[in-house]
């Protein structure tokens, strides 16, 4: 018991479970999943459903988060993503072709690549501060985006590109599949291979790891062209779920939400030892409350203090030292009652 | 009239403009930068345009920059109504003639800008909520309405809301149960329809502030199993295109127009305002409202 | 002899492990107290405790008869304990003279006066015969030096009681004797001085009393004329020395013998500007050649050059008598050449990384992220050298951040050993290891060596040095100015000579 | 004092060479930095009539004084290694505030050093969060960032023009010297910066800022008051966003919840871009008054090149990209 109270995902667990619960007060079907149509439906599917390109951007955060780094520029990317295949298919001569779409998305996922080399040489390569670095990405991509989409947005009518992002296979949503296999493998090849290890000891002491052979420009690399690509899918998953691009909006301020998913999953941003499995719990975390105040139905002018004062209370309860301070008071108060 | 203080972008007899967008946010305004592009160019004037990317100070940064460049005449879209009282003044001072686009300024001192040109958003508003009471008329059972807002603190989601508040409120058995921004997009409207679907068991007619958070909420509807247009009534305000035909096809019940195309009303008011003529102080843009049936004859040219 | 200082019962427990359980410990007025013990004893987190660096589990500490409880360093300065902490507790991006002087530096009207932080500080380290910039980065000196100059603060501090937490585990002979000589004074002023030593010999040649602890646990205190060294390291590590063979001198073979074939390593010319003159130097399988000198003597610099940590300017490196570019450690990993440098904090542990993850990282880096070491080969490597070191406690899934400076040399040492290399460059190995341990790890050095592999071998001790190698590279001002044949006309004179420059 | 006697002549000395004294060795960057600042200036003047007039550079400082005057605070953060995130929304927040209570009438004599206390009180807040409760700064000022831009839709999700005369009376005011004009502002920003040079150089205080950048645990270990300087850091910058969100207010005489969107990435990238380093330790604030300008001027000939929406958006991460290339080579070869 005491084991699983100080694991290191318990709190964000419990505001999940405390968060889910609170909607049923206010809808009492709420937890229901029903079948519709031959697909699951409800909130619970709707909340994975739509923190799938979340918790695309923070696994991808997550691995540049370990090696000390940062990535601003994941909103951009999903913006230019979603652009490029659009853009692809809504000049096929007929959208519904399969062929048409597949070429689409290896072109916005191999787009999506090049822009996470091009952050990886910033930071390995010329040794640019993260954040600096891809804030040049964070600012240019956004006007790639646009200049892709023409500052239009551009819809697309293609069945097998909504498929991504809106489809569902087996009565599961397509793109919750697409995360949880990519994560899946994505965990595997991290934690099977040694890349994991020598990330987090990259991140952790860079003149050590040096000095131990490790060459860390090149996993640094690495971190940035995996992020690039997580937030390349994220892009594509976020365009087709409204069968369009939006070059200005698509994923903004998306990179604040990934970071505080990748906090709230117990990964420091001094780099080091990460948790993929905590950043999708946080992607969830966030979502759930996003829906939280939708159904609950917050006035929009009270929304961010909501925000604001849930991720407080979660801070907190993650705090080891804030719960120490609490308990030391509460038995001192015991002890004068 | 300014084209006598010689400016350095007007040694051909020229006439030139500063133009300061507010940014590339939507699509909307996309056409909008457009219009004025192309109107400036039709007209034979020389814009200088220069996009603030939503900021404020962007936009009054440009300006004072227009006025270092002493261009003969400034026009603008302000991002918000507030605070342009100094940079007017420095315009003034400059004796370079302002006219403000698309937004007013609250500005007690209206001696600031020559005129105003755009959209009443409140009066946008407005005909929303009119056409729904039409539509509902002599009948009494209660309307379950949800509502897209745009982004929290923008004019247009402020005044739509409450042009539409006003004219729903005579009538109790309107009754709007879900209200949340939308954010003016398509992602954040299917996500919000899809919590409000679920919390409302009966949800009779969707009000959102522009038509990319209606198509958005289109999905969410679909994806209910529902019927856009049939099941829910959805009234939406832009008219852009996407709109326009998600309206011929019945998935809309009915849009406000807010058209973006002000180019050409502009820069006549321009010419007018340089050549020293008097224009009125409220220029409306021309707009109009649609159903799906005229929508459908207005689709094939409809441009943005 | 009054007591200044008495902690009474002292107990402290982090998850998992018993630091400290019941400890006493009296420190008097004017005299200089060894508290000793094995790796993880508890020594720094006693002197932690009592500075308040953490919370008390149990017990009562009285300073002057006066209960206290501090809540940190600073209070304990405050009230006139000054500490320097075991590893190099400074501000590498400050300067020198700041390091010195930060917190208390001379003002005028609430401004500092810079002038004044500079002229005090250069005239502490002059005192301390340190010629160091004082307007230098901290970060430009050797950990030595750091070592010196975190000694200046302490001291330059007024206090009444100075804990020095192995100050010596860094400094040379001169500089430990001019340490003693400051430690005197202030101790014939009245201080009183907790001293942290492996060093026996020191101990006995500067302490009063001794406080040993064992496993967290008090066994007792002594005055040290009550206390031969012999009985000292039995209480110590609790058993009967017998265990602890000394280092038989064995039949070694002569340089000569080793140095038939070619050189395994043989570097001509090699130098870098600003840090150390170019110097030829040959290391050959199965032999150890020892590097002597002083402080900043550019010993660590002949190694970093070899092992491609710092990029040489001038020279080539031939190694199997084939030239290779250096261009980095992956190079000289992938020629069997292995590092354990000196500076284990900075340069050495992943610190929150655990001690298994730490000792296989040289071995995974060099086999590239697409060839994990299987968990099996992991537990077995792994066991096999805790085993070996006595690494304490030995649970390789302890976060290595935790484990005392002792054991985290150790496993340092490991993650090089299980490499393989063919030419092992430690530096500095047996810093802050207790008897027990340094004697294992002179004798593992030695039976490597035996077996065919090359040592670089680099210590602050020449005893030490003199000991373990069949040849001595002896560096004086960044330039290597002679290479000695360690046989019977050697010893620490002669090469104290050539250090010196000539003149003995 | 200690006296440690002269040196025993037996004992060996060791004369480490003293490297080459090379006063300027640290001031490098900024150095460079403004170098870099002059040549885009200069490319400026020579691509665009009328950008030599010196006015347009000191419209970077009326345009630019309440981000300096925020960077200034980020700057003290940043070099204890921390990071502050909630400084555009206290800006807005100080803005909404401002202008609600002077539209209830209230004297701006009142107005004043209250939104200045509020700015400091939240600053205050995060820093005791983020030292006693151990939450890393970037969360928990994420937090205050929701948490104040809550406080302002809370407020009025309208915006709020400004009409007290005070004001605007000291909006409006031009500093005229040889025929150019700055503002109050950019006085205050001045003087804002000087104090935060001056504190940082040369006061305990600043040096301890400087420790705790280096090595947070060392720091504690050399008995520096650790504690108070961490909050101390994010109070000050709790204040320096709620002075510079007092001069957004006088720049557009409006309260606005949507005012500074972004402001703190602005302030960040302007402290590393003049040279510190975000890890903490090493940095000066006129690094940061150079990134500032930088940003400006990059601002400014966005405004003079007549771009399209996306060309302005790709052109200043383009702008932004040589400079800090340059800047790299720059530092590289020295
Ligand atoms: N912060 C910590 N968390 C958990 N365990 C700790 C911590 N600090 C020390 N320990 C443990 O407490 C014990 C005592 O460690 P301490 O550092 O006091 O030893 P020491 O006597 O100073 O050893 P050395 O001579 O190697 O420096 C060790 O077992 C160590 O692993
Ligand atoms: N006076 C100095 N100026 C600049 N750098 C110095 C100076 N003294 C030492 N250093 C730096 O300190 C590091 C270690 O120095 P060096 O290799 O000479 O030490 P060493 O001989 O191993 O002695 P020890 O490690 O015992 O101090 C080198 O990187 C060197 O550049
Ligand atoms: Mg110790
Ligand atoms: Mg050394």
């Amino acid at each position: 018991m005491k084991a699983v109270v100080r694991h290191r995902l318990f709190w964000p667990a419990v505001m999940l479970v405390v968060l889910l619960i609170g909607n049923t007060f206010y809808s009492p079907s709420f937890l229901k999943v029903t079948l519709r149509d031959g697909h699951f439906y409800g909130s619970l599917v709707d909340i994975l459903r739509s923190a799938t390109p979340l918790a695309l951007v923070a696994l991808g955060m997550t691995v540049v988060i370990a090696t000390a780094g940062i990535d601003l520029s994941v909103g951009s990317v999903m913006a230019i993503s979603g652009a490029t295949a659009c853009l692809w298919i809504s000049e096929l001569g007929d959208q519904n072709a399969v062929g048409g779409v597949l070429v689409a998305v290896a072109l916005a996922l191999l787009l999506s690549l090049v822009l996470g080399v091009w952050n990886g040489f910033l930071v390995a390569a010329i040794g640019i501060q993260p954040i600096i670095a891809t804030l040049i990405l964070m600012v240019a991509g956004r006007g790639i985006a646009q200049l892709i989409t023409g500052g239009q947005i551009i819809t697309v009518n293609s069945s097998p590109y909504k498929v991504i992002g809106a489809g569902y296979a087996l009565a599961i949503p397509v793109s919750v599949i697409i995360v949880a296999v990519f994560v899946a493998v994505a965990a595997v090849l991290v934690r099977r291979s040694a890349l994991g290890l020598l990330v987090e000891s990259v991140g952790g002491n860079p003149t050590a790891s040096r000095l131990a052979g490790i060459k860390s420009a090149r996993y640094i690399w690495i971190a940035y062209v995996f992020a690039g690509l997580c937030a390349g899918i994220a892009g594509l998953i976020f365009s087709s779920n409204v069968s369009s691009a939006d070059g200005n909006n698509a994923g903004n301020l998306i990179e604040l939400d990934a970071i505080l998913a990748v906090v709230i999953g117990g990964t420091a941003l001094t780099g080091g030892r990460f948790s993929i499995a905590g950043s999708i719990l946080g992607a969830v975390v966030i979502k759930t409350l996003d829906i939280t105040i939708y159904t609950v139905g917050v006035p929009t002018s009270s929304t961010l203090l909501f925000k604001a004062i849930v991720v407080i209370a979660l801070c907190l309860a993650q705090s080891p030292a804030f719960r120490a301070k609490f308990a030391r008071r509460r038995s001192a108060a015991e002890a004068t009652a | 009239g300014g084209a006598d203080e010689s400016g350095s972008g007007n040694d051909d007899g020229k006439l030139t403009m500063g133009f300061a967008q507010v940014g590339a946010e939507s699509g909307w305004r996309t056409a909008n930068t457009k219009s004025v592009q192309e109107a400036a160019a039709a007209a034979g004037i020389e814009l200088k345009f220069s996009d603030a990317q939503q900021k404020q100070e962007n936009q009054i940064k440009a300006i004072r920059s227009y006025i270092a460049q002493k261009v003969d005449v400034i026009a603008f879209s302000p991002v918000v109504e507030t605070g342009w009282d100094q940079v007017l003044k420095e315009a003034k001072d400059a004796k370079i003639p302002v006219i403000l686009t698309d937004r007013a300024v609250d500005s007690k001192d209206t001696s600031l800008y020559k005129t105003f040109i755009g959209s009443d958003f409140v009066l946008e508003g407005k005909k929303a909520g009119e056409w729904l009471v039409k539509e509902y008329q002599g009948k009494s059972d209660t309307v379950n309405i949800v509502e897209l807002q745009g982004t929290t603190g923008s004019a247009p989601a402020n005044d739509r809301k409450s042009g539409f508040a006003d004219v729903i409120k005579a009538d109790p058995k309107f009754k709007v149960i879900a209200s949340q921004t939308g954010e003016f997009t398509r992602a954040k409207g299917k996500e919000v329809m899809e919590a409000f679907l679920k919390a409302n068991p009966k949800i009779d007619v969707l009000y959102a502030h522009n038509d990319d958070m209606g198509l958005g909420a289109i999905e969410a509807i679909e994806a209910a199993g529902k019927k856009p247009g049939v099941d829910i009534k959805i009234i939406t305000v832009d008219a852009v295109k996407d709109g326009m035909t998600a309206l011929a096809a019945g998935k809309i019940n009915f849009i406000v127009e807010c058209s973006p195309l002000l180019g050409p009303q502009l820069m006549d008011l321009a010419k007018k305002v340089v050549a020293g003529e008097t224009v009125p102080q409220r220029v409306l843009t021309e707009e109009t409202t649609f159903t799906p049936e005229q929508a459908k004859a207005v689709l094939p040219e409809r441009k943005y | 002899m009054d007591e200044i200082l008495t902690m009474r019962g002292i107990g402290k427990r982090f998850p998992g492990v018993v630091a400290l359980d019941g400890v006493d410990f009296t420190l008097r007025a004017g005299e200089v107290h060894a508290l000793l013990g094995e790796n993880g004893a508890g020594k720094s987190t006693l002197i932690k405790l009592l500075t308040g660096v953490y919370d008390i589990d149990a017990g009562e500490i009285r300073l002057d008869g006066v209960p206290v409880r501090f809540t940190g360093p600073g209070q304990a300065q405050a009230a006139g304990i000054s500490t320097v902490y075991q590893e190099v507790n400074l501000c590498p991006n400050l300067s020198v003279a700041e390091n010195i002087m930060i917190g208390r530096e001379p003002r005028r009207f609430g401004k500092i006066s810079w002038s004044k932080v500079r002229q005090h500080a250069g005239a502490l380290v002059a005192r301390l015969d340190l010629s160091v910039d004082v307007t230098a980065p901290l970060s430009s000196y050797s950990i030595a030096v750091q070592q010196m100059i975190a000694i200046a603060r302490a001291v330059d501090v007024s206090a009444k009681v100075l804990i020095l937490d192995e100050p010596t585990s860094s400094l040379d002979a001169s500089e430990v004797q001019q340490l003693f000589a400051l430690m005197r004074r202030l101790r014939d002023d009245g201080v009183a001085i907790v001293f942290v030593s492996h060093f026996l010999d020191q101990v006995y040649e500067i302490a009063d009393r001794i406080t040993v602890l064992r496993n967290g646990g008090l066994v007792g205190e002594w005055a040290v004329a009550d206390l031969p060294q012999l009985a000292l390291v039995e209480k110590m590590i609790g058993k009967e020395l017998s265990a602890l063979e000394r280092l038989e001198e064995q039949g070694r073979p002569s340089v000569a013998a080793l140095e038939r074939g070619a050189p395994l390593v043989a570097a001509d010319g090699v130098g870098r500007a600003g840090s150390i003159t170019p110097f030829d130097l040959t290391i050959h399988k199965g032999e150890v050649v020892g590097l002597a000198g002083l402080l900043g003597s550019g010993r660590t610099e002949v190694a970093r050059l070899l092992f491609g940590a710092d990029r040489a300017d001038s020279g080539t490196i031939q190694i199997d008598g084939k030239p290779v570019a250096m261009r980095g450690p992956g190079t000289a990993m992938t020629h069997g050449m292995a590092f354990c440098s000196e500076n284990r904090r900075t340069e050495g542990l992943v610190e929150e990384l655990t001690v298994r993850e730490n000792i296989i990282l040289a071995l995974q880096a060099r086999r590239g992220w697409s060839r994990p070491l299987s968990r099996r080969r992991q537990d077995e490597l792994v066991s096999k050298y805790i085993k070996a070191l006595d690494i304490r406690p030995a649970d390789p899934d302890r976060p290595v951040r935790n484990l005392s400076g002792g054991n985290q040399q150790k496993v340092l040492l490991a993650r090089w050993l299980i490499t393989e290399p063919r030419l092992l460059i430690i530096d500095e190995p047996t810093r802050g290891i207790d008897v027990g341990a340094k004697t294992e790890i002179q004798k593992l050095v030695a039976e490597l060596s035996d077996g065919g592999m090359a040592v670089l071998f680099i210590s602050a001790e020449l005893e030490e040095v003199l000991r373990l190698s069949h040849k001595i590279a002896v560096l004086r001002e960044r330039r290597l100015v002679e290479v000695l044949e360690n046989d019977d006309a050697v010893d620490q004179d002669r090469i104290m000579a050539t250090i010196a420059g000539g003149n003995p | 004092m200690i006296d440690v006697g002269t040196p025993g002549t037996a004992t060996a000395v060791a004369r480490v060479p003293l490297s080459k004294k090379r006063p300027q060795k640290r001031h490098i960057p900024v150095l460079a930095t403004a170098a870099l600042f002059g040549l885009m200036y200069l490319v400026g003047v020579v691509s665009y009539p009328g950008f030599s007039d010196t006015q347009i550079l000191l419209n970077i400082f009326i345009d630019n004084a309440f981000l300096l005057v925020v960077a200034v605070g980020m700057t003290f953060v940043i070099l204890t290694g921390g990071i502050d995130l909630s400084v555009g929304a206290v800006v807005a927040l100080t803005t909404m505030i401002s202008a609600v209570l002077l539209r209830e009438n209230w004297p701006a004599g009142a107005v004043l050093p209250l939104v200045l206390l509020v700015g400091t009180l939240l600053g205050l807040a995060m820093g005791c969060i983020i030292h006693f409760f151990e939450v890393p700064p970037f969360i928990a000022t994420l937090a205050g960032m929701f948490l104040a831009r809550g406080l302002c839709f809370v407020i009025s999700d309208a915006s709020i023009p400004i009409t007290n005369s005070t004001w605007t009376g000291i909006a409006d005011v031009r500093i005229w010297f040889g025929g150019f004009r700055i503002t109050i502002s950019v006085v205050i920003a001045l003087v804002v910066l000087l104090i935060g040079a001056f504190v940082l150089a040369y006061t305990r205080f600043g040096r301890n800022v400087y420790a705790l950048g280096g090595n947070q645990q060392s720091a504690m270990l050399m008995g520096l008051p650790v504690a108070r300087t961490r909050v101390a850091v994010y109070t000050i910058s709790g204040f320096c966003s709620a002075l510079g969100g007092v001069l957004v207010s006088f720049y557009m005489s409006s309260g606005n919840s949507l005012h500074a969107q972004g402001m703190e990435l602005d302030a960040i990238a302007a402290v590393v871009i003049g040279g510190t380093v975000l890890a903490g330790g090493s940095g000066y604030v006129f690094g940061t008054v150079l990134g500032v300008l930088v940003l400006g001027v990059i601002q400014t000939l966005i405004t003079y090149a007549d771009l399209n929406s996306w060309w302005t958006r790709i052109f200043i991460g383009a702008l932004l990209f040589a400079f800090i290339l340059l800047q790299r080579v720059v530092n590289r070869r020295t």
